[in-house]
């Protein structure tokens, strides 16, 4: 089957109209040397049989019972009207808002999204959107680059691993090099970034907060590093963290590079998420990605457009800040959705919640003795434990359905018989107990 | 409403989102911003607060430094949840959409997104996996990617499918950091520096080979849409790393001389890269592998119709011939227990085959690397595996006959009305142009899109491709009645 | 668009339906019938082919007889998934919702149906849940609707409750048959012929005395808006089965000599019967079996917000007093094992109580029967269950105080504009008059109500109660916003 | 926690425009003898608690995974479009549409469903809509005793015993009597309804096609026993076998009943579903229920308002054709979207398929030697077999999971040993073979 509305006699219909016999000679302009050989695909199912096939794939996962899972992707509450918003049709079957007469809903909604990272972020101005927190924190970098004229970055080693993979590549692109600024991993360390001096090359220092391992980083000074060095600081930031952690904006972030999946966007296995970056008025038109401004028409109405379209792939081609078009809308708007749902208020007992689960989560451990802290200083929800013989333990608990949260040694070598434990507000004292139980009995 | 371009300041409601309500007294249609409806107190979704246990337990506990801590909170609305679901139903009520009416938006494919893909990706089982969730428990997860990436396979006649890119663009960039890889495997990663790109391609080309570092060459067309071959040979040489080309084209029509156009590049050791955001034109009569393409994206969000939600997300494969393989990003999913044609015969069956394993291969030393934390916009994989399925063999090869009869119909019925600079086969599309209406009447390809939204009626795509005066790219898909 | 009356005779599209598309001349929104969209051989949804296997099986066994078959088949509309869907998209853009804009609809309760009761009733272990599944595989089920019916008896303060209705009026049905059981069980089922209904009822309360087989009589109100105590005491007599009184009333008001009123029943052997439609008013503030009422219904879709549907479904359980419970619908749910002190602990923790085992008890002799196939609504159960909990004992009250102050708020701010023929407190909603604006301006209540449509709002009941002159009966409830 | 918007701020301000000093005096007129006294509920929860306390309890179900019962209720594909034209809140969060300037889209919809059961039932007119397809029967007989001017209503034993029950119920109501006309139940017999005369005081005959066991009635005969008598006849019937049974209409029925929850709509354990009637237009005047006609506005546009309300009890009271207000029109959405979705064609596969599986199943069973027909004649897509043993080994699959259809004891004493099986669409070669091979087991 097809979602082809046409009969056959719409088919001879048009076919006539075209003035061809046949459908085949509307193909004529495919030379007969690549034309395509038969393939090898399965037949169409109908709308039950292909649902049966997808409940079969979706059957062999398995969801963790308890997960204390996070690394960068976070199980939190998503508001049943958030779905509701986002899965209007209006809003999913729509296309980028070239056309603002018919466009209002999605460009009104995005300048509010700008608004709202704006706000929690400190920062004069936001794009939307980008694919992900990586690509972000990337494309951040490479602003960074541009505004500094400079081409080399430096990174923490507190920031998401994946990050810097992915910040790697974008800056193989145009042959930048980046440089690692270690964090303290010793076991009893502060497993924070080093404030050791920058070279006066770099273009910037990217760094996280809170970092990989949960750890609160010293903001104010990376920036004064940074600064000290003529770089930029981009700040790689947990959005619901922001609800109690200072903006970036005020510990002196230039640009700020996140992934906006906690807010309001479920797991699925790595996507889609939203890229979310923002920077000060004077960057803007280096920035890459979609911006959308409010303006009025001809009679004076409110109304909102793309605008600084000239930093932009389609007008400005190879000069373009970005070769960014598709970026994640829908997405933005679920995050848009879930900030106006939860409000200042919820946020902060997102954060909060979390938080104290984290706290309930150590206690708990040390108390047991099934495992301590491996840093000192503080941290946000997600906190870095020593386990020993964490990797067989881990494999162990999966399973049976729980996930003891991330194995840091699949990153960094250093970090042997250390787990990297999540809590969120969906975390609860049940799944603590059931975690501290099962780590005991596989003592 | 007509509207200016925006005043570059104003991308952000703050300054005056918090000044209080608009007034009463104004009749209109305009919603006020989320911000302009907010009430100190009010709230939406509440949390429930800790247990004392947990509160006990974590009083022991390391606070937040004082001096991480924000001074004030984020200004975020504070609105009912009945305020907010009004605020955004009203917002949509504004928009257009494939769901309410016709949306010729040409070179983006906005065909009907089926419902069934949705509910598919609704699956708990598959929207609340962890992507970091251990191996053993998201084998469906797995088995899914690996499946798609076949049938991708299949579809385009490539050796190899990386599904990580999430959009075009990002296949795109993809696509050419595996080719300046490539070239330097060979030592002439310095010696080639430039990226051919014909004058019809869409921005993203361009903008693509800049950020890989390539220099864009540009490549005029010739009278009949195509290419021009010699100015394409002249423009080859030692110092060329690639052609991409777009094919069928955003003229909508396929390059008839597209063998010696992948062969003229390969003469000069460049890579033929492949633009694939029209294959909806030419499922099961063209693969870009068979013609000798080494690299090409997908517009999975186009040809595999998942909707494009105001802008995205999307998902942009990349598929790659033998030589480019080895710079796929990683990881790739890989089968390492059971055999692949008794895993493909089962699930077309739809049965899980008993011993099958997947898992994610990291260990790929010649990879670019990573281009998307994660391995890509999962739930876009999800929705074009459903929508592959339900279409299957046959129904693929439909979907690009009756787009293809659909767009061709339109070039002739409309062909006396407007100029048509091609007037050949059309493929995905068909391009118009307005110079005659502008030139006789001083109506503007502007004036007509704004007439056409009078009907309720999505415009076409404008004044693109640049190389078409007062263009009009009407694509109308294979989902649109007569 | 102002509408008469309709044409009696045109109630189905078959007459036009298939006699070809609307013109395309004519511009407007208006959207055409979907049997006008229909093109034979088109198709949306589609179902596999048998396997051969069962063909094969299958040919042995007895077809059709001819006889039974029909000659033609119905012409339903033939269309596509995307015709489909937008023909119903762009009917929905011509509705007027609570989720778009307010909805002051009076005596209605047009107030915020959370979306997260959407979310409860779509779990497929309620939603696939089949009514007459093994016992065994429904104990969520049944604990669910035990619950639910135990946390009515909290609110109403009586003594059971039956699920089984499916609406209000249907309560109603229900409540009154089983008070002429009652009559009956005492020997007075043939002289106890009458009902009482107060003149400002709803038409629901004489429909469903004369579907018992009752007749009506009206008693008239007081200059207050009451019920005249007078009159009602000299029309009890030995030949009344009941009254039906809705408090609060129709006019908003509550019935403050319900203590005389139910007592005069009482003392007249007849069975006092509350209509709880306005229940949103008084949660927590009255308890209609505390006052002595023998039998009740409530609105669950209205009280307990479950989404109106353009007209339904909704729920309309009936609680009663001790003396009424033997009479009750069959069959009922029942615990059977294990304590409901314990259950009802557990739940309220979110736990199943072990070993815990409900029944659907059908063995109940003097039960008046079923009044709906299968137990009730049961998705408005879980919708309603989800409210309950969500709301908890407090937030319960708040609705009703929020929804009372927001009723006595406009009384106030719009006292000056309209007549307000029972100028007393108001409960949840307030009746005002257009009677001045009639007499003076020559501006009935429909030109009032025409005048608030074009403000995007959707009118108030109008007309009615039928005792207020160009009434307008407004009912904001607790959810919208200053 | 409530949905409520209002602030303590609101509450005050309104309390003063008010003059009140507290929101208790605004319940200073329940008197204080009847003030409620403290209830125990239990407290409120949030978002993320309610959700986990309603995922307890659905997943105290246990929904089989092989499932031949129906009895009334079948499960069949919801094409996933069907959910989401209901799903959208303009519809759901709309009521009656009393106001047609504001509701043509209820309005519409409707007068395409009541088009589409005419077309399915081959009558003039239908309602929109009742309850469910037990409480569509009984009204529908009532009305016959309307038409008639007779107070006996002879209903088979062939149509379902919940319906039965209830229209016993209704008519207890007016006083009419309910007297059952018997069906073959004999094993090997016919299992249809008898053709004996009907006394001349009964206002209708009810039968059911297909009957409760399946089996096809001949409705023709009994259309004319019915009309012998002075009497109409009432058919119930089972919409997805219109697709290919002959029309009420065609076959003499005066008027139908059905239920239309096969047509889209969940079994969410036994509602919300959606009661279907149908007469002929000389019976309008006493058709209880909603009725939308088509009419044209003051400028000549076509639009559709509530017709012929005069029948109601909003405008008649007392002598209203019956008190129904609420209805079930979100179901009679569903059904309408379903019926646009599926087609002419759809519904007839949906029937030959649902129709060969039952044969499917019967020659697997009878070639198993785990039961046989019970009855001669014909049947649709549910099927009476005799299984020795049939209440315990109902028992036991249940145990496993499988529920082998309904056991006819329940209602029918003299059908002991008899499971009625259902299967649809969805019946997999699978299922069969697995309640097969479980029946054998338990042999
Ligand atoms: C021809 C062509 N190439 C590339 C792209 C870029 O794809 P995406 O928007 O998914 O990044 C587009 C998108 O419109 C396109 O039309
Ligand atoms: C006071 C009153 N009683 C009874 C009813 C009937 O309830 P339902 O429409 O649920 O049958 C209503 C409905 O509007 C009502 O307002």
């Amino acid at each position: 089957m097809t979602y082809s509305p046409h009969t056959d006699a719409d088919r001879a219909r048009m076919l006539d109209a075209i003035g061809v016999a046949s459908v085949d000679d509307l193909f004529a302009d495919i030379p007969a040397s690549v034309r395509a050989s038969d393939w090898d695909l399965p037949p169409s199912l109908s709308e039950q049989e292909v649902r049966a096939e997808l409940a079969r794939l979706a059957g062999r996962n398995r969801i963790p019972d308890v997960s204390f899972l996070g690394a960068g992707v976070y199980r939190h509450l998503i508001p049943s009207v958030v779905g509701e918003v986002i899965g209007r049709s209006e809003f999913a079957t729509a296309y980028t808002p070239y056309q603002p007469e018919v466009s209002q809903g999605t460009l009104q909604s995005i300048y509010e999204f700008q608004s709202l990272i704006c706000e929690l972020t400190g920062m004069e101005v936001a794009t939307a959107s980008h694919y992900d927190g990586a690509t972000a924190t990337a494309e951040a970098a490479l602003m960074a680059c541009r505004l500094t004229r400079r081409s080399r970055v430096a990174v923490s080693a507190g920031v998401n691993p994946d990050y810097r993979r992915v910040l790697e590549t974008y800056c193989s692109g145009p042959g930048i090099e980046v440089v690692t600024v270690p964090i303290d991993l010793a076991d009893g360390g502060s497993g924070t970034t080093s404030l050791e001096p920058l070279a006066d090359d770099v273009a910037c220092l990217v760094a996280a907060q809170p970092n990989f391992y949960g750890q609160i980083e010293p903001m104010r000074e990376l920036a004064t590093v940074a600064h000290d060095a003529g770089a930029q600081l981009v700040a790689v930031v947990e959005p619901t963290s922001l609800a109690l952690l200072e903006p970036p904006g005020a510990y002196g972030a230039d640009l700020v590079a996140a992934e906006g999946q906690p807010l309001g966007i479920p797991a699925s296995f790595g996507g889609p998420y939203v890229g979310l970056m923002a920077a000060r008025m004077a960057s803007v038109r280096q920035m890459p990605g979609r911006l959308v401004g409010a303006t009025r028409d001809g009679s004076g109405r409110k109304g909102y457009v793309l605008t600084l379209q000239a930093r932009e792939q389609h007008i400005r081609r190879e000069k373009a800040a970005s070769n960014i078009c598709t970026n994640q809308a829908l997405m933005a708007l679920a995050a848009t959705a879930y900030l106006s749902a939860v409000g200042p208020q919820g946020l902060r007992e997102v954060a909060e919640l979390s938080m104290t689960q984290a706290r309930h989560l150590v206690a708990a451990m040390e108390e047991a003795g099934v495992g301590v802290r491996r840093f000192g200083g503080s941290y946000f929800a997600e906190v870095a434990m020593r386990v020993p013989d964490a990797a067989r333990r881990h494999a162990a608990l999966a399973e049976q359905g729980i996930v003891a949260g991330y194995l840091a040694e699949r990153d960094a070598p250093e970090m042997q018989d250390t787990l990297v434990l999540a809590t969120t507000e969906l975390t609860t004292d049940d799944d603590i107990a059931r975690l501290v139980s099962a780590l005991e009995a596989t003592r | 409403m007509s509207v200016a371009e925006a005043p570059a300041s104003d991308t952000s409601g703050r300054g005056s989102a918090f000044s209080g309500a608009t007034g009463g007294e104004e009749l209109s249609i305009v919603e006020p911003l989320i911000f302009e409806r907010s009430r100190a107190q009010r709230r939406a979704v509440r949390f429930p607060q800790p247990s004392d246990r947990a509160r006990q337990r974590a009083a022991g506990q390391p606070t937040l430094p004082a001096s991480a801590l924000r001074q004030q909170a984020p200004r975020l609305p504070e609105v009912s949840e009945l305020e907010m679901l009004r605020h955004f139903n009203r917002l949509a009520h504004l928009n257009q959409a494939i769901d309410l009416n016709f949306y010729p938006l040409g070179s983006c494919t906005m065909k009907y997104n089926p419902k069934v893909n949705e509910w598919s990706a609704r699956l708990p089982g598959l929207a609340e996996s962890h992507p970091l969730d251990p191996e053993g428990l998201a084998q469906g997860s797995l088995e899914l990617m690996w499946l798609l990436a076949e049938q991708l396979k299949e579809i385009s006649g490539m050796a190899a499918v990386s599904l990580q890119p999430a959009a075009g663009a990002h296949g795109e960039l993809t696509g050419m950091l595996m080719t300046r890889a490539y070239h330097r495997s060979r030592g002439e990663g310095d010696s080639r520096t430039k990226v051919l790109v014909p004058d019809s391609a869409h921005g993203t080309n361009p903008a693509t080979a800049t950020m890989v570092g390539y220099q864009t060459v540009t490549i005029r067309s010739n009278e009949r849409g195509g290419i021009d071959l010699e100015a394409l040979r002249s423009a080859l040489g030692p110092d060329v790393a690639a052609l991409m080309i777009t094919n069928p084209s955003t003229l909508g029509i396929f390059e008839d001389q597209i063998d010696q156009v992948v062969a003229a590049v390969h003469d000069a050791g460049a890579i033929a890269y492949m633009d694939g955001a029209n294959l909806n034109a030419i499922l099961g009569r063209f693969r870009p592998g068979e013609a000798g393409f080494d690299v090409m994206h997908f517009n999975l969000h186009k040809t595999f119709s998942t909707p494009h939600g105001g802008g995205g997300p999307g998902a942009g494969p990349v598929g790659v011939s033998d030589k480019l393989e080895p710079f796929l990003p990683s990881p790739t999913v890989v089968l390492v227990e059971g055999g692949a044609t008794d895993v493909l015969r089962n699930a077309r069956d739809g049965r899980s085959t008993p011993g099958a394993r997947w898992t994610l291969d990291d260990d790929r030393p010649d990879s670019i690397g990573k281009v998307r934390s994660c391995y890509g916009n999962f739930g876009m994989f999800v929705r074009a595996y459903t929508y592959i399925r339900s279409n299957g063999a046959e129904g693929l090869r439909t979907i690009s006959e009756d787009a293809v009869l659909a767009a061709n119909y339109l070039r002739v019925r409309r062909h006396d009305v407007y100029d048509l600079p091609y007037d050949r086969l059309s493929k995905h599309e068909v391009v118009f142009s307005g110079r005659r209406q502008k030139r006789q009447h001083g109506v503007t390809t502007l004036d007509i899109a704004k007439a056409i939204l009078d009907h309720g009626i999505h415009p076409p795509t404008m004044y693109f491709p640049l190389i078409v005066e007062e263009a009009l790219m009407v694509e109308p898909t294979e989902t649109e009645s007569l």
